[in-house]
């Protein structure tokens, strides 16, 4: 039997293999051209250092797995973030068998905050944390409602793809992007992009298994 | 896309190769990372650590040896390295004095750099880091990431370099890195674009008469473009826009780099020079010493960059001392 | 054409303008003349004078100083310079021990040249010449012009130069320079063609995906044309081409140049050099110095050229002795 | 009163310029791409040179003027050689008043002689000999034929443009195109057709003007 969080990211790993060349694009417009890049080489190693996991690998040893190789092997703004993130994620998942949905919320709300600390950015400034944030709140929102996890997921995605949206309309002040000034307005964030790519993937991971697990 | 390469992939490895099958007297390769450091390392005096993205050769290996770098860290074309790279110099270079980390400011040095030093206090190295911004091309402001990091990073490795050399203390250099950073101020403009290996197309296009003005070493866009105009008058441009920043007066001392982004020929860069030296002549500065070369690359970008440091003494001894290493060397 | 020049006319003026504003402590204009001499010139020494046509930079006027040449003339761009420069360059550096002068084996260049000691004899003064034929991409044989002189001339430059710095006679340097001339081959290519500011357009096309293997470096084409290989496979063409004219046995000591022609990134003159070590060192030569830069350019045409230099126990010292110019300082 | 000689190498002067880019082309192909630069910078100072002589000079002082500003303007190989010429033909007519046949046959030969010294090349080498030799050679045998020294001109034309032709057929061997080896083959020499024109130019102003000099 699979271990369903190693499948999970892996299936997070495909959709940003195929989503190379766009999120590449998208940075070549406001950054160097190479996000997709990026988050590709990073994704394939770590599916390298998953498949060495043994099967029983529990959560936080999944998350740390991928938070030390993206740390080790994406390098830019986003390969440190991602890789907090993901650091920040396993801390909480540590000692947890099962995810319930506050252990998802802090997950998340680690991750975020993770990501925030490194980056010392906050919403507005046309990053990932445009996508992630609201995401955040939408997800923690459902979970207070007592919305199934994979339904909460979904609220995430959403309020993720409007985060999208939403980094077209502002200047970016953090990252690479910043440098542009007014002429970085128009373009949509190749990390918030990416973030909510991140999300999508999961969401349909979750759509495709019996919701055992968020 | 026309190089001569064996593959995107390895195009980064084998040039680490290449190098240090090139210049054992000065650097050697720390086996399984993108690192170089001096073939004597570590060595009991303050270590300098820099490093970034590709592409950029000779920076940094280039700069790795006596009275500059102690060790150099190369991430992907165009991509700052990982922490786990930049630890591992560190390690091989800390001789006891502590190390001083050089970062250029794009936010993802930045980030990677502090994790590797983060890593390296967390085993019990002295570390301190510079930030260089010496791009005004970009508006600096507080609330964002601030000016750029180009060529004037030169200087630091150069001036920082000599006073670890000289005996200084981390504090000490850090100390100096810093005057450098504050009194340092570069401006660089683009002919054309340059192809990432991995990218395999390159990352802008320009028309057959239009230049960019304000380019970042990557490729990242400017502050405009306009129609390719004389020579004299984009230096007069660019130097307009540096001094403005950080004027000299008659009877400053300055140095002067005029920096080719890869694909422009020596021949230009003079012809930039004579414009550079006319201007502050004009102003009265005395130019110390000037550098003119392809020092801080875009791949095979055509364009030029100026740097300008004003000098102290201090600053002014510590430029021109001696420095051996495979890309800079100075009596 | 897109180029940071103010005019194709007075593109060799400002430039010799930028080099001496540049660089007053190694070298000094002869006004009026497209001469560039060393600083302190005349001094009680064998001087060597070298030349040729403009946009070879640093070629020759990178390499007037300390242990290389006295006086370097400059030509119009691509064109060799005429014989009343030549003969003012060696009026110039001329201490009394005589002048040697560095030829390039172009008819053009041949001829002015020895004119120019034909002028230089009829004032009294004592004039040698070497010509050098480094490129093997050319047939040699006695009924034509024979090969063409290239990146392999710096090691005359930098190894006679040794020689005369150390106080050797004029006919000692002579013959220290035939001895590099006879040991030195080198071999290029390019990737992309040159524009020379007087013509506007690109001396020759190639497609996408075609290079030149054998080019000159004026623009002057090779022996064929291909499709792109990898860097290892060109490389390993380069050397057949350049061990067969000169062979290298085990216990051989050799020096390496790689040599950009302006519009090659570093990255890939590295990349070069990993496949040329590896090459020499299955062969058991030993590789005794390497450098890598872009020395002898075509503008800025990409592409590059290998040179081997077999070494003998005199050679190779004078090799490795100090040197100090503009662009090639060595300790 | 203009000087004739003055006026006969300004004429000259004229057809380098026109032919300028011409020359330039036919040296791309087996050359550098210099050639037609170089002759028009040469012509261009010989003409301010030229301004600057006394309305008397003598033949000889004008050959000497234009020979010192070939060699210091012109550079390449054609300098030193079409220098050499005129310097050879300067000696030549050096106290000479008036052109006769017998004057003007020992000043081409002087001239052709120099360059063959100069070049030390012979004519079949693809060279500016393969005009300038059989065009010596008819207007030898003209003027030993006892025509007019124009119609001995015009004979020396028609050789070197055969000359040109012949060079097409032929493999250099010296200058920059030996290098090409057989790939020299079908294509015209530069330094032969700027020999053609210089003739040619003479010629022309010849039939123009009065034929009291050659
Ligand atoms: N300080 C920051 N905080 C949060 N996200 C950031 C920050 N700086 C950059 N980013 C994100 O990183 C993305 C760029 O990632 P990437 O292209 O991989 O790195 P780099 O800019 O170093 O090339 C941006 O689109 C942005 O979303
Ligand atoms: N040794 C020689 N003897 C006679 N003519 C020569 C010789 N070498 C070259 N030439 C002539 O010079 C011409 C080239 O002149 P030019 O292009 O001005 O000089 P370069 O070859 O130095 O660029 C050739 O076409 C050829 O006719
Ligand atoms: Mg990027
Ligand atoms: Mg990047
Ligand atoms: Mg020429
Ligand atoms: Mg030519």
């Amino acid at each position: 039997m699979t271990n369903v969080y190693v499948a999970a990211i892996e299936a997070i790993g495909e959709a940003m293999i195929r989503n190379k060349e766009y999120l590449t694009d998208l940075d070549a417009a406001i950054g160097d051209a190479d996000h997709g890049i990026n988050m590709v080489r990073g994704f394939e190693a770590v599916r390298g250092k998953l498949g060495a996991l043994p099967p029983e690998a529990d959560l936080a040893t999944v998350l740390k797995t991928v938070a030390m190789t993206l740390i080790s092997t994406v390098g830019g703004a986003s390969g440190p973030l991602y890789g907090t993130a993901f650091l920040r994620a396993a801390a909480v998942a540590q000692g947890k068998s099962a995810v319930d949905g506050a252990t998802a919320v802090s997950l998340f709300m680690a991750a975020v905050n993770g990501i925030k600390e490194r980056g010392k950015a906050t919403r507005g400034e046309k990053t990932m944390l445009d996508a992630l944030e609201p995401a955040y709140e939408a997800f923690a929102a459902g979970v207070g409602d007592n919305k199934p996890l994979p339904d909460c997921l979904e609220l995430a995605c959403a309020a993720a793809e409007r985060g999208i949206e939403y980094t077209k309309t502002i200047v970016a002040t953090k990252g690479r992007a910043s440098y542009l000034g007014e002429r970085s307005l128009g373009h949509q964030d190749p990390g918030a992009t990416s973030s909510y790519i991140l999300l999508k993937a999961l969401n349909d991971f979750c759509r495709r298994r019996p919701a055992e697990e968020a | 896309m026309k190089k001569i390469i064996n593959s995107p992939e390895q195009v980064v490895e084998e040039m680490l190769q290449g190098v240090a099958l090139a210049h054992p007297q000065y650097v050697k390769r720390l086996e399984g990372f993108n690192v170089l450091v001096r073939a004597g390392a570590p060595s009991p005096k303050v270590a300098l650590v820099s490093g970034g993205g590709s592409g950029h050769e000779p920076t940094h290996g280039g700069f790795v040896g006596k009275g500059m770098l102690d060790g150099a860290v190369a991430g992907a074309v165009f991509t700052s390295p990982t922490p786990d790279q930049v630890f591992e110099a560190v390690k091989a270079v800390n001789g006891g004095k502590g190390v001083l980390l050089v970062i250029k400011n794009y936010t993802g040095d930045v980030l990677n750099f502090e994790m590797a030093g983060e890593m390296a206090a967390a085993e019990g190295i002295e570390v301190e880091k510079v930030v260089v911004d010496d791009d005004v091309a970009v508006e600096n402001s507080t609330w964002t990431t601030g000016r750029r990091g180009i060529a004037g990073t030169l200087f630091v490795h150069k001036i920082a370099g000599a006073k670890a050399e000289a005996g200084g203390s981390l504090a000490e250099v850090k100390r100096v890195a810093e005057k450098v950073i504050a009194n340092v101020r570069s401006m660089g403009m683009a002919l054309s674009p340059c192809t990432v290996p991995a990218a395999g197309k390159p990352s802008f296009t320009l028309a057959e008469d239009e230049v960019e003005i304000g380019m970042g070493i990557h490729g990242e866009p400017g502050t405009h473009r306009e129609a390719l105009r004389p020579a004299d008058e984009i230096v007069a441009h660019l130097m307009d826009k540096i001094l403005a920043d950080n004027p000299v007066a008659a009877g400053d001392e300055v140095a002067v780099m005029v920096n080719g982004l890869g694909g422009t020929p020596l021949m230009e860069l003079y012809v930039v020079n004579r414009k550079v030296a006319e201007i502050l002549g004009a102003k009265g500065a005395a130019i110390a010493k000037t550098y003119v070369g392809n020092l801080m690359t875009s791949l095979e970008m055509a364009g030029f960059s100026i740097t300008v440091l004003k000098l102290d003494r201090e600053i002014k001894e510590l430029l021109l001392a001696p420095a051996d290493t495979p890309a800079f060397v100075q009596f």
